[in-house]
C-alpha cells in the first residue's frame, strides 16, 4: 500500500468534522473556538496535501497559503478569545445556551 | 517503520487527539489533547516534506494558542477547568446528524475522484525547493503586500483583543471588587 | 498629464483622511486636508483642461490596476479620463476645496475639529472615486466609502439624538437603493463578463451593446440592469421614493449638507445615471427616469413650501433640483443632465453656505420665523444668497436659467406631460424660494439675540461661489453641452423660452404678492399647507407600512405564544380535574404520562417547534447554517 | 533495517545523555560551592567516596554530593496533594524535561566520530534548526502550566501562571535577538550558522551582535526562570512556584529540565553568537570543536550562577516592563541597525568607512539602550502599599 491523495483528504474530512461536532455539540464558548481550530487546521492538511501531490510543488502556493491561515487563525484565536472574555465579564458564564439575548437583561 | 505505518500512527493520533478534545468534560483535559492533535497534524506536514510549516505549526499553535486558550479557560471558567454539569447542548444528536451530514458531503466527491487522484504521485522534490529559504524568498517576492497586509490584520487583533478583554474601564473596577 | 497621476486625484484626499485621523489639533488637520484638496484640484483641473480637448466620441483615457484575476476573467480597479469625468472631478474639486475652508471657519470652535476634516477628506476621497472609476465595482466600493462617510457626517453631532437618527436613516434608505444596486452589478458581470466601463480592447460595459438578450419576464438584460442601477441612483439621490433621508440629513453640520447633501453626494446618483446612460438608452429606461424626476420635482418643491426650516427647504429644494436632472438626463440626454447637475452644484452649494453663515449668525437658529431683518447685519451673505436664489429660481441669464432652459425645451421635445410638470415644479421653486426670502430678510428680527456678520473666511468662498452661480451658465454653456454626449435641442423653442421665463419671474412674482405686508411669523403662513408641511405623510407611510410590518409579525408571533400557553394551561387545568377525579380510582399511571405529561410535552415541544429558529441559541443557529451548507452542497453535486 | 542509521543515530543521541546530565550534576555542585562562596560560606564539602561501610571518607571538596542528592531524590516519597490531577501531575516533569533534552540536539555540536558531520544527527541537520529551537522550548510553557495547575495548590497556579507570562514575554526579545543572527547569516541552520563564524568572525564582536548577545542572555535568563527573573519560584512569595507540591523524583526530574534548558540555551547562545565551536587549533585538531563548544557553555552557566549570586529578584511589575519597554524596543531598533550596518560594511570591505560605521551603530546601540532606561525610570513612581503604611 502506498499512500495517495486521498488518504490525506479523508483523513482532514475526518478531523473537520470532529471540529464540526465539537462546535454544534459543546456548551462552552471556549471549547466551541477549539473546535474552529480543529477545522482550520484540517483545511491546512488539505492545502499541504494538495501541493505535495499537485503538479507544481515549486511554486510552494500550499505552505504559503497555510502560512497565511496560520497567521489568521492566530488573530481569530485571539480576538474570539478576548470576545470570550468580554461575554464572559457580562454574563458571568461562557455556557452558549444562556448568552440568547443581545442586550443586557 | 516506512511511510505508510507513519502516516496511520499520526492520523491515530490527531483523530484522537481531536476527539478527546471535542469531547473531555475537563476543559484544560481537552486542550491538552487539542495540542496533541496539533502536534500529530505537525508530524503530518514533515510526512508531506512541509517542514517548515511543521515548525510554526508548533511554534504558533502548540505554543501560542495552547497558552492563549489555557489562560482564557483560567480568566474564565472555575479554576478546576471542569465543564458545565452538561457537557451538550441541547439537541446535539441533532448537530451530530448535521456534522455527519456534512461529513459524507465532503467525502462523496472524494471518493468519486480516487481513481483520479489515485495516479497522483508526489514529485520528487530536491530540499532545495521547499527549504525554508525559497519559502522565504516567495514571501517576499510576489506576496510581500499580503504579508503586510497580515501584518496589518494581527496588529489591529491584537489592539482588538486588548480593547474587547479589557472591557470598559468602569466595569473593570467593578469585576475588581468582586 | 498621464493617466497615472489620476489616481492621485482620489487617494490624495485619502491620504489627508489617513493622516488626519491621527491629529488631534483641528487647525492643523484643516490645513492638511485643504492643502490636499487643492492639490487634487489643481490636478483635476489639468485634467479636465486635457478632456476639454477630446471629443465626446474619442477613446477615453485609462489607467488599470488589476486587482483579482480568477481563471480568465479580471477585475480591474482602474481610473477613466473623459469629458464627464474631468469636469465632474474638477467641480467636485472645486466646490469642495471652498467648502473645506468655509468649514475651517464654521467649524473652528468645534472640539472634534480633526475628526470632521478627517471625514470630509474621508468622503472628497470617495466622491473622487466615484467620479473617476473606470470599474463598477470599484464605483460601488466607493459609492459605499461615500455612504459611510455621509453616515459619519450627518451623525457627526452624535450627541444629538434627531442627528444620530438622522445618520441611520440616510445608511438605512440609501442601503435599499445599494441592495439594487449590487444586484444590477452582479448581473452585468453575468451578462458581460467585464465590470470595466471602457477597456482598451474596447469591450467595456459601455461599449458593447449586445445587451439586449433576453431575461426574466420577457425584458431584456439591459433593461433590468438599468432599472436596477437606477434603483441605486434613486436612493443616492434622493428621488422619490427614496428621498426620505435627505432632509433629516440636515442635522449634520451646514458645510456637510452643502458638500454632500446638494453638490456632490446627492449627484452621484445622477451621475450613474449620467455614467451608464447608454445602457439605460438600450434598456429604454430613459422615460422611467424622466417621470420618477418629474414627480419628484414637484412633490418635493409642493413640500419645500410648508417648511420652516432654512436649510429643510434647501434640503427639498434639492431633492426638486435632482427631479429636474433626471428629467434633464431622462429627456434630453446626458449633457443636459449635467450641465443642470454642474450648475445646480454651485449654485446650491452656495445657497447651503450662505444658510450656514445665516444660522452662525442668528446663533444656531434655523427656524425662518424666527428670522428676518438679516440684509442690514449681513450684507455679503445677503448678496450671496441672493445670487445662490436667484440662479435657483432660474432667473434669466443666471446659470440656473441656461440649464434649466435645456431640460425643459428637451422635455418640450420629447415628453410634453412631463414638460408641463416640470414647469410647475420650476414655478413652485421660485414661489418657496421666494416665501423663503422674504422671511429671512426683509423686516425685523425675530431672534433673541442680536445677528453678526461671519468671519472673512466663510464669506470670501461665498463670493467666489456667486460669481460662478451667477456667471458659469453664460460662459460655459456651449462648451459643456458640447463636451458631452447627447445633443440638446437648438433651437429652443418659443414656447418654452416664454414658459422658462415666465415661471421664474412669474414664481418670484407670486411669492412677493402673497408675502409683502404680511406680518411674517405671527400670522399663519398661507402656503404652509398640512399636506406639504408634513411631507405628505411619507415618513409615516413608511412607519404604517414597512415598520408595521415587523411590529405586526411581532405581534402575530406574541399572540401564538400566548394562545400556546392558554391551551396549555386550559389542558392542564381540564386534565388535572379529570386525572384528579380518576386518580381516586386508578390508572395513575395512564393519566399521568399519557393524557396529563403527554399533553403537556407535546404542546409544549409545539411551542418550541414555534419558536425554535429566533431562540438565540447559539449552537442551533450554527446548525441551520451548516445544515444549509450541506443542502447548497447536495444541490450542487446533485445538479453536476 | 537500516543499522547503519541507527547506529548514527545511537553515536550521536548517546552522548548527548552522557554529557549533559553529567554536566547538571557537576554544575549544581559547582552551582552549591560558587554561591556558598560568594555568601562567604563553605558549601558542600562533606559527601565523598565512602572508603568503608562504616567511615572513613574521602571528602573532594564535596563532589559526592550531586550523587547523594540523587540517590536521596530517588528513594524520597512521591506524594500527590490530594484533588490533584494525578495524571497532569505526572505528566508535568516529563513534559519539562523532554522539549530541553530534544533541543540540545540542534545544537552543532560536532563529535569527532561523526565522520565530519556537522550536526550531531543527520535527521536534525533541519533548515529550520533555530526556529525549531525556539518551538520546542516554547513547549516548556506547557509543562509549568501543567505543574501548576495539576498541583490544586494557589500557590503552584500562581507560581505557573507567572511562570507562564514571564517566558512568553520574554521570548519576544529572545527570538528578536536572534533573527540578527539569522538574517546575517541567512539561514536558520544552527550549522550554517556555526560556519559562517569560523575563524574569531564572531558575532559578539559586532556592535549589534553584541547588543543582541546581551539582549540574548538576559532573555535566556528570564526564559529558564534563573535569577534575577526567578519569580516563579520565588520562595519569600509564593513557596516554590508551579513545583512546590512536587518532591521526590518528580522534583529531579523539573530540577533536571530546568538545567537542561539553561545548557540548550546557553548553547543556542554559543552558536550564535560565541563562534560555536571555533576556537585557537581547530583547524588542526576538529576535535577541538565539541570542547570549545561545552567550555563556552560552561563560562555561560558561570555566569550565570554568579549573576544569582549577585544581583536581588525583581518586582513582577519591573520584570515585565523590563521585557516589553526596555528589551523588545531595543532588539528591534538592533534588527533595523543590523541591517544597515552589515550593508554599510558590505558595501565598503576594509576601508575606514566600515570601522567608522562599527563604531557609530556601537554609539548608537548604547545611546538607545541609556535613552530607553531614562525613559522608562522617569516613569517609575513612588511606590504606594495599599496595607503597609
Amino acid at each position: 500500500m502506498t499512500l495517495a491523495l486521498h488518504h490525506y483528504l479523508i483523513l482532514a474530512a475526518v478531523l473537520f468534522c470532529i471540529g464540526l461536532l465539537g462546535a454544534f455539540s459543546r456548551r462552552n464558548a471556549v471549547v466551541v473556538l477549539f473546535s474552529v481550530e480543529i477545522m482550520l487546521n484540517a483545511a491546512n492538511l488539505n492545502f499541504i496535501a494538495f501541493w505535495r501531490f499537485g503538479t507544481n510543488p515549486e511554486l510552494l502556493h500550499g505552505p504559503l497559503f497555510t502560512l497565511f491561515t496560520i497567521a489568521v487563525a492566530a488573530a481569530e484565536v485571539a480576538v474570539g478569545l478576548a470576545l470570550v472574555i468580554a461575554v464572559y465579564r457580562h454574563f458571568r458564564s461562557v455556557d452558549l445556551e444562556s448568552l440568547d439575548t443581545l442586550k443586557e437583561e | 517503520m516506512n511511510e505508510v505505518t507513519a502516516f496511520w500512527i499520526l492520523a491515530a493520533i490527531s483523530v484522537i487527539g481531536a476527539l478527546v478534545a471535542v469531547r473531555k468534560r475537563n476543559l484544560v483535559h481537552g486542550v491538552f489533547a487539542l495540542l496533541v492533535f496539533f502536534a500529530g497534524l505537525a508530524g503530518l506536514f514533515l510526512l508531506l516534506l512541509a517542514e517548515f510549516i511543521a515548525v510554526v505549526q508548533i511554534l504558533v499553535y502548540a505554543g501560542a494558542v495552547g497558552i492563549l486558550i489555557l489562560f482564557a479557560i483560567m480568566l474564565t471558567d472555575r479554576v478546576t477547568g471542569k465543564d458545565a454539569f452538561r457537557v451538550t447542548s441541547r439537541g446535539s444528536f441533532w448537530g451530530a446528524i448535521i456534522a455527519l451530514a456534512v461529513f459524507l458531503v465532503i467525502l462523496l466527491p472524494t471518493i468519486r475522484e480516487i481513481p483520479l487522484i489515485e495516479n497522483a504521485t508526489p514529485k520528487d522534490m530536491i530540499v532545495e525547493q521547499s527549504s525554508v529559504k525559497e519559502l522565504g524568498t516567495k514571501l517576499i517576492e510576489p506576496y510581500i503586500v499580503t504579508i503586510e497586509v497580515l501584518a496589518l490584520l494581527l496588529t489591529a487583533a491584537l489592539i482588538g483583543a486588548v480593547t474587547a478583554a479589557q472591557g470598559g474601564r468602569a466595569s473593570e473596577k467593578g469585576e475588581n471588587t468582586e | 498629464m498621464t493617466t497615472e497621476k489620476l489616481a492621485l486625484i482620489p487617494l490624495l484626499p485619502l491620504l489627508a483622511a489617513a493622516v488626519t485621523s491621527f491629529m488631534r489639533d483641528g487647525k492643523r488637520a484643516s490645513i492638511f486636508a485643504i492643502a490636499a484638496l487643492l492639490v487634487s484640484c489643481v490636478l483635476s483641473l489639468i485634467a479636465f483642461n486635457e478632456a476639454w480637448g477630446m471629443a465626446a466620441d474619442d477613446k477615453p483615457k485609462l489607467f488599470t490596476i488589476p486587482w483579482l484575476a480568477i481563471g480568465g476573467t479580471a477585475i480591474n480597479f482602474g481610473f477613466v479620463l473623459n469629458p464627464l469625468t474631468g469636469a465632474m472631478a474638477a467641480m467636485v474639486t472645486f466646490v469642495g476645496s471652498l467648502i473645506f475652508i468655509y468649514s475651517a471657519g464654521y467649524m473652528s470652535h468645534d472640539k472634534r475639529m480633526a475628526r470632521f476634516f478627517c471625514y470630509l477628506s474621508l468622503f472628497a476621497a470617495g466622491m473622487l472615486g466615484v467620479v473617476l472609476a473606470n470599474s463598477l465595482i470599484l464605483f460601488f466600493m466607493c459609492w459605499e466609502v461615500v455612504g459611510v462617510a455621509s453616515y459619519l457626517l450627518i451623525s457627526f453631532w452624535n450627541h444629538k439624538p434627531e442627528a444620530a437618527a438622522a445618520g441611520k436613516k440616510a445608511f438605512i434608505v440609501t442601503r435599499v437603493g445599494d441592495m439594487g444596486f449590487f444586484i444590477g452589478i452582479l448581473l452585468v458581470f453575468k451578462v458581460t463578463g467585464t465590470l470595466d466601463f471602457y477597456t482598451e480592447a474596447e469591450n467595456g460595459i459601455l461599449q458593447q451593446y449586445d445587451l439586449n438578450s433576453q431575461m426574466a419576464f420577457g425584458f431584456s438584460a439591459a433593461t433590468v440592469i438599468s432599472f436596477l442601477l437606477f434603483v441605486g441612483a434613486v436612493g443616492k439621490s434622493g428621488q422619490i421614493p427614496l428621498h426620505v433621508w435627505l432632509p433629516d440629513a440636515m442635522e449634520g453640520p451646514t458645510p456637510v449638507s452643502a458638500l454632500i447633501h446638494a453638490a456632490t453626494m446627492v449627484a452621484a446618483g445622477v451621475f450613474l445615471v449620467a455614467r451608464t446612460f447608454p445602457l439605460f438608452e438600450a434598456g429604454g429606461m430613459l422615460p422611467l427616469v424622466a417621470w420618477v424626476g418629474a414627480i419628484t420635482a414637484l412633490v418635493a418643491a409642493f413640500i419645500a413650501l410648508g417648511q420652516y426650516d432654512l436649510k429643510r427647504i434647501l434640503a427639498y429644494s434639492t431633492v426638486s433640483q435632482l427631479g429636474l436632472m433626471m428629467v434633464g438626463i431622462g429627456a434630453a440626454g446626458v449633457s443636459v443632465g449635467m450641465f443642470h447637475l454642474l450648475t445646480h452644484a454651485f449654485f446650491k452649494a452656495l445657497l447651503f453656505l450662505g444658510a450656514g453663515s445665516i444660522i452662525l449668525g442668528c446663533h444656531d437658529e434655523q427656524d425662518i420665523r424666527k428670522m428676518g431683518g438679516l440684509a442690514k447685519p449681513m450684507p455679503l451673505t445677503t448678496i450671496a444668497y441672493l445670487c445662490g436664489t436667484l440662479a435657483l429660481v432660474a432667473f434669466p441669464f443666471t446659470s440656473g436659467f441656461f440649464s434649466k432652459d435645456e431640460i425643459l425645451a428637451g422635455a418640450w421635445a420629447n415628453n410634453q406631460p412631463v414638460f408641463w410638470v416640470a414647469a410647475l415644479a420650476s414655478l413652485l421653486t421660485a414661489v418657496y424660494m421666494t416665501r423663503q426670502c422674504m422671511y429671512v430678510f426683509p423686516g425685523t428680527y425675530r431672534g433673541e439675540h442680536a445677528p453678526h456678520e461671519s468671519p472673512k473666511i466663510m464669506t470670501v468662498p461665498l463670493l467666489i461661489l456667486s460669481v460662478f452661480a451667477l456667471g458659469l451658465g453664460a460662459l460655459a454653456r456651449g462648451s459643456i453641452l458640447e463636451l458631452f454626449p447627447g445633443k440638446p435641442v437648438t433651437p429652443h423653442p418659443g414656447t418654452v423660452v416664454a414658459v422658462s421665463i415666465a415661471v421664474a419671474l412669474g414664481g418670484i412674482a407670486l411669492g412677493f404678492l402673497i408675502y409683502r405686508g404680511r406680518a411674517i411669523g405671527q400670522t399663519a403662513d398661507p402656503l404652509a399647507l398640512k399636506p406639504f408641511e408634513r411631507k405628505f405623510w411619507f415618513d409615516e407611510i413608511y412607519e404604517a407600512t414597512v415598520g408595521r410590518l415587523w411590529t405586526l409579525f411581532t405581534i402575530i408571533s406574541e399572540q401564538l405564544n400566548a394562545l400556546l400557553l392558554f391551551i396549555r394551561d386550559l389542558a392542564v387545568e381540564v386534565a388535572s380535574r379529570i386525572g384528579t377525579g380518576f386518580a381516586i380510582g386508578g390508572d395513575r399511571k395512564l393519566i399521568d404520562s399519557l393524557a396529563f405529561d403527554g399533553m403537556c410535552a407535546r404542546l409544549r415541544f409545539a411551542g418550541r417547534t414555534v419558536t425554535r429558529p429566533q431562540n438565540g441559541f447559539l449552537p442551533g443557529y450554527l446548525r441551520l447554517i451548516a445544515l444549509g451548507a450541506v443542502l447548497l452542497t447536495a444541490l450542487v453535486l446533485w445538479a453536476k | 533495517m537500516n543499522w547503519e542509521l541507527i547506529g548514527d543515530i545511537l553515536l550521536a543521541t548517546v552522548p548527548l545523555l552522557v554529557i549533559f546530565p553529567s554536566m547538571f550534576a557537576l554544575t549544581t555542585w559547582v552551582e552549591r560551592k560558587a554561591l556558598a562562596r560568594i555568601q562567604n560560606r563553605i558549601g558542600p564539602n562533606k559527601v565523598g567516596v565512602p572508603l568503608t561501610p562504616y567511615g572513613g571518607n574521602l571528602s573532594l571538596f564535596g563532589l559526592g554530593q550531586p550523587a547523594a542528592d540523587g540517590i536521596k531524590m530517588l528513594f524520597k516519597e512521591n506524594i500527590v496533594p490530594t484533588g490533584a490531577d494525578r495524571l497532569f501531575h505526572l505528566l508535568a516533569p516529563i513534559l519539562s524535561l523532554i522539549p530541553a533534552m530534544l533541543v540540545l540536539c540542534f545544537l552543532p555540536l560536532e563529535f569527532p566520530w561523526l565522520n565530519g558531520e556537522q550536526n550531531s544527527v543527520k535527521a536534525f541537520m533541519l533548515d529550520g534548526a533555530v526556529i525549531f529551537f525556539f518551538a520546542i522550548t516554547g513547549l516548556n510553557t506547557l509543562a509549568v502550566f501543567m505543574a501548576g495547575w495539576a498541583s490544586r495548590n494557589k500557590y503552584s497556579l500562581l507560581g505557573g501562571m507567572r511562570a507562564i507570562a514571564q517566558m512568553v514575554s520574554y521570548e519576544i526579545p529572545l527570538v528578536l535577538s536572534a533573527v540578527v543572527v539569522v538574517m546575517i547569516v541567512g539561514s536558520l541552520n544552527a550549522a550554517e550558522i556555526a560556519e559562517a563564524q569560523a575563524g574569531w568572525n564572531w558575532y559578539v564582536f559586532q556592535p549589534w551582535g553584541l547588543a543582541a548577545f546581551v539582549i540574548f542572555f538576559i532573555a535566556a535568563l528570564a526564559e529558564t526562570n534563573r535569577s534575577p527573573f526567578d519569580l516563579p519560584e520565588a520562595e519569600s512569595e509564593i513557596i516554590a512556584g508551579y513545583f512546590t507540591e512536587y518532591s521526590g523524583f518528580k522534583f529531579a526530574l523539573f530540577f533536571l529540565g530546568e538545567y537542561i534548558a539553561m545548557f540548550a540555551i546557553s548553547g543556542l547562545a554559543v552558536t550564535l553568537f560565541l563562534g560555536a565551536g571555533g576556537g585557537p587549533g581547530v583547524e588542526a585538531l576538529p576535535w577541538l570543536k565539541v570542547i570549545w563548544f561545552l567550555a563556552k557553555v560552561c563560562i555561560l552557566i558561570g555566569v550565570m550562577i554568579w549573576l544569582r549570586g549577585t544581583l536581588p529578584r525583581l518586582r513582577v511589575d519591573q520584570l515585565m516592563g523590563f521585557a516589553w519597554k526596555f528589551l523588545l524596543p531595543l532588539s528591534i531598533l538592533n534588527i533595523f541597525i543590523a541591517g544597515f550596518a552589515w550593508h554599510a560594511k558590505k558595501a565598503n570591505e576594509g576601508t575606514a568607512v566600515s570601522v567608522i560605521v562599527w563604531v557609530a551603530a556601537l554609539i548608537i546601540l548604547y545611546a538607545a539602550a541609556k535613552g530607553l532606561d531614562h525613559v522608562n525610570r522617569a516613569k517609575v513612581k513612588p511606590r504606594t502599599y495599599q496595607y503597609g503604611e
